[in-house]
């Protein structure tokens, strides 16, 4: 039905259109177009002795100025090259978390809420529970465990940050399913699978899609703190690695600030961005939240 | 009869805890006694023995079911670290964390509702706006970034560790003065990182109520704005807040973590750090044990309160 | 007392108000009538400038001669409640959910230092005085009612403006209500301007009656005359809604068929813990028959509809149809589902506003697979169901159709699987007034056509007396009386019957 | 109800506040404020019981607080007085004879006698618990007996060469005697009666502990008062303490701090020469006592000329130039120069100089030809989050790329790491000892017997290194009393150790330390030349501290600053309360 996809067209066109009304949203859209094509073009344009310690030349702790945009590192590195480089592994750790974690609590969230009874109490029991203990201490506890490596921060973001996406996405199936279409789907004979796949998930999904955002927000922040606390992998360059090794090397005491002031504000913009945009779909999506 | 479920919903997460706990730190692939002992002159007897001693080599099931009656008699094991019982040196620590989060989590909450009440009310004026986009922006900011920046941008200020001098003088003002002055740094950081959520979650809790059409009746009857707010929007809007302050307790403690290692501040959080460099398990089993087992009860405090406060939830 | 003057309401560049005038007199009791989105409601805050921010407004409203548009902020927080008060549209919400209605109540008095007690108004309203210390949701929907007029009353102002006060209310606590406030407004001389889209509640109440449609007064004039001969088509559409029972003219339904049995339960009986939602039913529908299942609110009728779909176990008894008992899961339960089908009372919300006509109507033809051309398929459903031509309304979402033609694309997803017995939960509770008669219509032609069964259950026996050709009336889970129409309307036998009856407003009585 | 809340929350904060203080430190009213040495420490302090104390910063308090039975010449480290003035072996050197001085005395006024050094020593004999710290020494003990108040006679199993090294604390026999368990004995019952220059006041966990000079301290007194040692997480914040006055000593430091304190005013920094030496294991083949293999090392690495290689592949220079930024020096035996009588250095024609093009030649004789330019791939372990090794990984991966080495680098945490060298699951690997004044210790760390039992454990070797050459000279030097004889054996064996190379010796880094000279004019080093403050073997450098002439009490006049900055601000946010306020008086008229 070419008619449907015409609709579905236009659909999504007046969801771009509502979501291009807000300038925030726009705007951090365009920062997360710019984060990727860095994460994604920086890694080519960087000459390959560039960030190797072994092969630097320059001095190291240099001011910004003197050749260097944003100075350099203890080990003469660039600061500046260091950032956008750093970026791929940031982005890609809080993506996949998030991913992954969404993944999980959309699953756990739509069982819970459409099987409901006992089944979906004890998931509620068990996502209560992980709301609850604060995700940090288990992320930090899960990564002290595990191997070392990108895979074990990954994993334990994602396992301690699905529960408000599964509560979220809960809540939304039971609204939906609460909705007389649901019965009426119910009364023209739809099972389990027809209902969740038809009704239950695509009313889902937009939420989901806030949720993932927001969660990568919160799983960029979370690399960048378990890298601090000397859990990340320190053979990959990310903005958290670089803040664990400005501490580590002693930035602050050296006020060596274009070390340390970068990768924060890398953070920042980032996480920002993520979180304008989730802003701005939950506005698409909620019309109530419009002013 | 639901405070009863409530209760014993709190009484399954706090044992989910205690078993969470143990098996986590259990599963570390890793032999305490040899990263003990690394570096240090000890004999393969010697070795035997502490591990005898920490009860390492029983059987994980025979550990477990050590753990939980010890447990249930108070006692969380001995600290690899320190030699001494895990809740002996938890205790001592948990004065500084309460104050500082206590502070901060005051701070933040009174200064997160008033902003939030404040923004949502005049929705997308000069002041909603701005408070929103700083708000977000803290709340995007690493906390222990933000602590380390502060750090270096206050200068001789303010005190870099620690929560006293060693050599203040004796009496209670001249002491309080001195924490007071230690707690700046860290207190602020931990606000700036926290108070965010709570204005945004009063300002849309209250955006939500401000559709409500008990608020068209108040104005009605001929109230002011602000009474209007006061007397009708915000108590409506307040009680959802207040599961989420405590809800985020969780959060506050991640902050404390980070902020504390910051910091040098000597409560838990820093502990936590400490026994994860260890690597400490008894300790870190105790300390999540304890911080989640707080939060969980917490929670159950939140949802009593909820109970009072709420005469809806009250009467179901 | 009140007088509009050019009065135009936009939001936006759309107008909601266009060029009213209107005057209530002191003492008068004007009814203001309208379907949604007619205006009635915006019309009825600007009386005291309730309006959203984002109206403007233009005109005059003068209340007591003072104009309310022009009014400083200090003057109108003074006029507001003392001069004019307001009984709003739905009470739950109306009252703060947080506070004692007592301090509800006494707190205009506080304001405008107005003396008088609580306990009196709750008096006044026949309530005692100890609901006072009372929260709203420890209120029934009569009871809050009653608190918002004790309310409106505190600061004894001249003029009430109640908007729908009894909408959602069953039919004999409205007929209390109602009851109440013609007594106040009689007693204390006061002027009333009530707002409805019922004109049976508007005729009960007030002496004068304006319609509203599309922003703009229509007609005005006394009550009766109004109803008896409308002079605007639209008037005569909203009387229609309401029917008289016993009215031959509002008898749409011709002869009943005879009777052969296809739907039957025994002694069915559903449990929800302790409580007994239906208890001990039978009931019979007839092939291509109409049964009305008539009740009030919790009194188990929506319970045994989903038994009879089988979306609700039963815990005892059985539900018998064509001759052989239902079955309770799997196969033969989907196809059970395909003889019998469920219309719902909210259109809006039976359809999932993601899908297309189309994919709604087809829903239920791939859910069971059936065999043929798909798309013709749903064409032929959707014209059986006067949508035509179909090609027009196929791609159209939801939120892009009315009311009458949603409930037409809910039908047309229904008589795709060719179905035996339509059981319809109040189809016509939610559509406007003039869409009703339509979609009434459309059913009967149905059941002539295809000799559909239909279980109807309503709330409204005005409806039954439109098209049932039985009539059963539930009451706390049982069925306290069931005969034919004329039977069981025209010579109630059951008390509960007959206090039903007496309750329903009528555009004929006043 | 409100004020009801208000007020409760307000008594909470009034609880929460207080806390902390119901437990004033004893109040010394006195009018001149003592004059305080404060020492950052980074390490935190797992005992104050000398018996359980294993970390560093403990054993340093330790010695604080409890003299030795002998201690180190502040000036060459030789043996000297500790609680024993002189001492005696015998002539199979089984029977040792301690000879302890009348009038040294306890804190608390109580004469410290022989039979205080007995009970301490029969007490680790008799006690597991008290074995825990420091064991080692008193396993190879047969006896110790206190024939009187002045001698003490230890009779040992074997000739014992630490026989005047025996760092163990002599606790006072009664106090310690009613201590029944000594486990949870947490020894913080101040003041703590000891015999060293310091007496411990006063302890709060993660903060602070107190000492006060001993003023009857059998050397003399220290020239100040008080001594504080201050925690800190991490050396950075140390660092910017003591610029901002709030600690008098900090050490430990990363050389990006020593060098941001270069020019801070009344800042001296010492650069002295460190105990520690960085080095990379190269797996040689591990296997355990018994002689099964054990661990996945590639067998490539246990062909000495493909050890060498690897050796001669790095470029020592550069790695203390780029890693250590010079503070550090280039590594060669395993006893570093601090010490310099064992310390060895290969002759010329022993040195094994960087040589790219002579390490790929040494590899195709081995038979490891470049096949797509590559000859091996290794792994290279190390510690996540140690700053050496994340650097030097980078430096060694590239260096060894050149010579068609290719290498995987795997930083994990400290348990992984030793459980991967427990395992011997590595085929290169950082490491690092820190060495004592005998070097009996790390030259018996590489020997056969310390490989791991047949069980995979019970190992202290990480090396793995097994050579009868090494073992024959280790057993020889043990039983040498001749010093200059035992000089050249030791000797030797580095010699063997730097051939075979089980492991390359990186770097011996420097011990960074800065002190306030405005507050302290001089710290005594050990040794006097190139020596450390702090870490030394004694407590040299805090006992003979010198106060500055006019030493000023640190950071208050700034600490006032920022109390004023705080007050400020509080006033700003009142103010600002209190416009919006009126601010919205005014704005009440809108809707």
């Amino acid at each position: 039905m070419s008619v449907v996809w015409d609709r579905r067209r236009t659909a999504w066109a007046a969801g771009w259109r509502a979501f291009a009304a807000q300038r925030s949203g726009v705007a951090g859209l365009a920062l997360l177009g710019l984060a990727v094509l860095v994460a994604v073009l920086m890694p080519l344009l960087t000459g390959a002795d560039a960030l190797n310690v072994a092969r630097v030349v320059a001095p190291a702790w240099e001011p910004p100025g003197s050749g260097h945009l944003l100075g350099t590192d203890h080990t003469g590195r660039s600061v500046a090259l260091l950032v956008l480089n750093g970026t791929a592994v940031s982005l890609l750790v809080g993506l996949t978390a998030a991913g992954l974690s969404v993944a999980i609590g959309t699953l756990i969230g739509v069982t819970a809420g459409h099987f409901g009874g006992w089944w979906g109490a004890l998931l509620m029991r068990v996502t209560d529970f992980f709301l609850v203990i604060p995700a940090l201490v288990l992320a930090i506890a899960l990564s002290s465990v595990l191997p070392r490596g990108m895979g074990t921060i990954i994993l334990a973001i994602a396992l301690t940050s699905w529960p408000s996406t599964a509560r979220v996405v809960r809540a939304q199936t039971l609204a939906v399913e609460a909705r007389p279409f649901v019965e009426r789907a119910r009364a023209l004979g739809g099972g389990h699978l027809h209902v969740t796949g038809k009704h239950v998930l695509p009313a889902v999904l937009p939420l989901v899609l806030v949720n993932t955002t927001l969660t990568v927000a919160y799983a960029i922040v979370a690399e960048s703190t378990l890298a601090f606390l000397g859990l990340g992998d320190p053979t990959r360059l990310s903005w958290g690695s670089m803040l664990h090794q400005a501490q580590l090397q002693g930035a602050v005491s050296k006020e060596a600030w274009w070390f340390l002031l970068p990768p924060g504000l890398g953070i920042i913009a980032v996480v920002l961005a993520f979180t304008l945009v989730g802003r701005a779909l939950e506005t698409v999506i909620n019309p109530r939240l419009r002013g | 009869m639901r405070i009863a479920g409530k209760l014993g919903g709190a009484v399954v997460s706090l044992s989910m805890v205690v078993v969470l706990g143990f098996f986590l730190f259990r599963v570390i692939p890793g032999d305490p006694v040899v990263s003990w002992t690394r570096g240090r002159p000890t004999t393969p007897e010697m070795q035997a023995a502490l591990r005898a001693e920490w009860g390492l080599d029983k059987p994980l099931p025979q550990q477990f079911l050590d753990y939980l009656g010890k447990l249930l008699r108070g006692d969380m094991g001995t600290s690899f670290t320190y030699s001494r019982p895990v809740l002996d040196v938890i205790s001592e620590r948990v004065g500084p964390t309460l104050l500082l989060v206590g502070t901060s989590t005051l701070i933040a909450v009174l200064l997160g509702l008033w902003l939030g009440i404040r923004g949502a009310w005049r929705r997308d004026s000069r002041f909603d706006r701005v408070s929103t986009g700083v708000a977000l922006t803290l709340w995007s900011t690493p906390t222990f970034w933000l602590g380390m920046l502060l750090m270096m941008a206050t200068g001789d200020l303010f005190p870099s560790r620690g929560m006293r001098d060693t050599d203040t003088a004796p009496g209670f003002f001249s002491q309080a003065v001195d924490v007071a002055h230690h707690l700046v740094l860290p207190s602020v950081t931990l606000i700036a990182v926290v108070y965010a959520q709570y204005q945004m979650v009063m300002r849309s809790s209250l955006l939500e109520e401000l559709h409500a059409s008990y608020l068209t009746t108040a104005r009605a009857k001929g109230l002011r704005d602000d009474l209007v707010r006061r007397r009708h929007a915000v108590p409506n809007a307040l009680l959802p807040v207040l599961t989420l302050v405590f809800l985020h307790l969780g959060l506050v403690v991640a902050g404390a973590i980070t902020t504390e290692t910051v910091f040098t501040w000597p409560g838990l959080g820093l502990l936590f750090y400490e026994a994860l460099t260890g690597p400490d398990y008894a300790l870190l089993q105790g300390l999540m044990v304890v911080t989640a087992g707080a939060v969980v009860v917490m929670n159950v405090f939140a949802d009593l309160l909820y109970r009072v406060l709420d005469p809806r939830v009250r009467a179901a | 007392m009140l007088e509009l003057r050019d009065l135009t309401v936009h939001y936006g560049s759309r107008a909601a108000v266009r060029d009213v005038s209107l005057t209530v007199e002191r003492g008068q009791t004007l009814g203001l009538a309208g379907e949604s989105g007619s205006g009635k409601t915006t019309l009825g805050l600007s009386v005291l400038r309730l309006l959203p921010r984002s109206a403007e407004l233009s005109g005059s409203v003068l209340l007591d001669g003072e104009d309310v548009a022009e009014m400083s902020w200090g003057r109108l927080r003074a006029v507001r409640w003392t001069q004019a008060s307001v009984v709003f549209q739905g009470a739950m919400h109306a009252l703060n959910p947080v506070r004692r209605v007592g301090a509800q109540i006494a707190e205009p008095m506080e304001l405008h230092g107005v003396s008088g007690s609580v306990a009196e108004l709750l008096e006044q309203v026949e309530l005692p005085a100890s609901k006072a210390r009372a929260y709203p949701h420890e209120l029934s929907g009569g009871q809050r009612q009653r608190v918002m007029i004790a309310m409106a009353l505190a600061c004894d102002p001249r003029l009430i403006v109640a908007d729908e006060p009894t909408t959602a209310l069953d039919v004999i606590v409205q007929a209390q209500v109602l009851g109440l406030m013609r007594r106040l407004v009689d007693e204390r001389s006061l002027s009333l301007l009530m707002i409805s889209h019922d004109l049976s509640v508007l005729t009960s109440t007030c002496d004068d009656l304006a319609v509203m449609y599309q922003g703009e007064i229509v007609e005005r004039g006394r009550a009766t005359s109004v109803i008896s001969s409308p002079r605007h088509p639209h008037t005569a559409a909203l009387a229609a809604a309401f029917p008289t029972i016993g009215a031959p003219e509002f008898r749409f339904a011709g002869q009943a068929p005879v009777r052969e049995p296809l739907l039957r339960t025994e002694e069915l009986q559903v449990n929800f813990g302790p409580l007994r939602a239906v208890d001990g039913v039978s009931l019979e529908v007839g092939r291509g028959e109409i049964v009305a299942l008539v009740g009030e609110s919790g009194s188990g009728k929506t319970t045994l509809a989903r038994t009879i779909m089988g979306l609700q176990r039963p815990s005892s008894g059985r539900v018998i149809f064509d001759g052989a008992p239902i079955p309770l899961k799997g196969k033969a339960l989907k196809a059970y589902r395909r003889q019998v089908q469920l219309v719902l009372q909210d259109p809006t919300s039976a359809l999932n506003p993601r899908h297309s006509v189309y994919e709604a109507v087809a829903e239920g033809l791939r859910i069971h697979a059936i065999p043929g051309d798909e798309e013709s398929l749903v064409t032929a459903a959707v014209e059986r169901s006067e949508l035509r031509p179909a090609e027009l309304f196929l791609p159209s979402l939801p939120h892009e159709l009315s009311g009458g033609q949603l409930q037409r694309v809910v039908i047309a997803g229904a008589l795709a699987l060719g179905p035996r017995l339509l059981v319809a939960d109040e189809p016509v509770a939610s559509l406007d007034a003039s869409v009703r008669g339509e979609i009434l219509a459309l059913l009967l032609r149905l059941r002539a056509e295809l000799e559909l069964a239909a279980l109807i259950i309503t709330h409204d026996l005005g409806l039954a007396w439109n098209i049932a050709d039985r009539v059963a009336v539930m009451y706390q889970g049982r069925i306290v009386e069931q005969g034919t129409v004329e039977q069981v309307l025209l010579d109630p036998r059951h008390e509960y019957t007959r206090k039903l009856l007496a309750a329903v407003p009528s555009t004929t009585r006043a | 109800m409100r004020a009801k809340v208000l007020r409760l929350a307000a008594a909470i904060i009034a609880v929460t506040i207080t806390s902390p203080f119901t437990s004033p430190p004893s109040a010394m009213a006195q009018a001149q404020p003592p004059v305080t040495l404060k020492v950052a420490i980074v390490q935190q302090i797992d005992s104050l019981n000398p018996f359980i104390a294993v970390f560093q910063s403990s054993t340093e308090v330790g010695r604080l607080m409890y003299d030795y039975l002998t201690a180190y010449a502040q000036a060459d480290q030789k043996v000297v007085e500790g609680v024993a003035k002189t001492w005696e072996p015998s002539p199979g050197k089984l029977t040792w004879t301690f000879t302890v001085p009348d009038g040294k005395k306890w804190s608390d006024g109580k004469p410290l006698t022989a039979r205080d050094v007995a009970f301490t020593y029969n007490l680790m004999l008799t006690n597991e618990v008290a074995r825990t710290a420091n064991g080692s020494f008193v396993a190879n003990f047969e006896s110790v007996t206190a024939t009187d108040d002045r001698t003490v006679v230890v009779k040992t199993k074997a000739p014992q060469i630490t026989m005047t090294a025996l760092d163990v604390p002599i606790v006072p026999q009664h106090v310690w005697e009613s201590v029944t368990d000594i486990k949870n004995y947490a020894n913080d019952q101040v003041p703590v009666v000891g015999s060293g220059p310091f007496v411990l006041t006063e302890y709060k966990a993660g903060e602070y502990i107190k000492l006060k000079a001993n003023r009857s301290y059998w050397r003399g007194a220290a020239k100040y008062d008080e001594l504080h040692f201050v925690y800190f997480k991490n050396a950075d914040a140390a660092v910017q303490a003591l610029a901002k006055g709030e600690v008098d000593l900090v050490n430990r430091m990363a050389p990006a701090q020593f060098d941001s304190l270069a020019d801070k005013e009344n800042v001296t920094r010492n650069k002295a020469q460190g105990r520690r030496f960085n080095e990379l294991l190269i797996n040689p083949g591990a296997q355990t006592r018994t002689g099964t293999p054990i661990g996945d090392g590639n067998p490539a690495l246990r062909d000495v000329r493909v050890r060498r290689a690897i050796a001669r592949a790095i470029d020592l220079d550069a790695l203390v130039k780029r890693v250590n930024a010079g503070y550090a020096e280039v590594g060669t035996g395993i006893i570093p120069p601090v010490f310099p009588k064992y310390h060895w250095e290969p002759s010329a024609a022993e040195r094994r100089t960087f040589d790219a093009a002579a390490a790929k030649a040494e590899l195709d004789a081995a038979g490891y030809p470049p096949k797509d330019g590559v000859r091996l791939s290794l792994r290279l372990l190390g510690r996540a989050g140690r700053a050496y090794d994340e650097q030097a990984s980078e430096y060694l991966k590239q260096s060894l790329a050149d010579i068609g080495i290719k290498i995987d680098v795997q930083l994990v945490s400290d348990d992984q790491l030793n459980q991967t060298t427990t395992a011997a699951t590595y085929d290169l690997a950082f490491s690092g000892w820190g060495t004592n004044v005998d070097p009996d210790f790390i030259l018996g760390l590489h020997t056969c017997g310390q490989r791991p039992g047949a069980d995979g454990t019970g190992g202290t070797t990480d090396s793995y290194f097994c050579d009868a050459e090494y073992d024959r000279l280790y057993a020889q030097q043990l039983s040498e009393f001749d010093e200059a004889k035992r000089v050249e054996i030791v000797k030797a064996m580095q010699a063997r150790f730097y051939d075979q190379v089980p492991s390359v010796v990186l770097c011996y880094e420097n011990a960074l330390e800065a002190y306030r000279s405005d507050r302290f004019s001089r710290f005594p080093v050990q040794p006097q030349t190139g020596g450390v403050i702090m870490a030394q073997n004694g407590v040299w450098g805090y006992y003979g501290a010198e106060p500055a002439a006019q030493s000023a009490s640190s950071g208050s006049g700034r600490s006032w600053l920022g109390i004023a900055a705080g007050g400020v601000v509080v006033l700003v946010a009142a103010g600002g309360w209190f416009v919006a306020r009126r601010r919205r008086a005014t704005a009440e008229e809108r809707e």
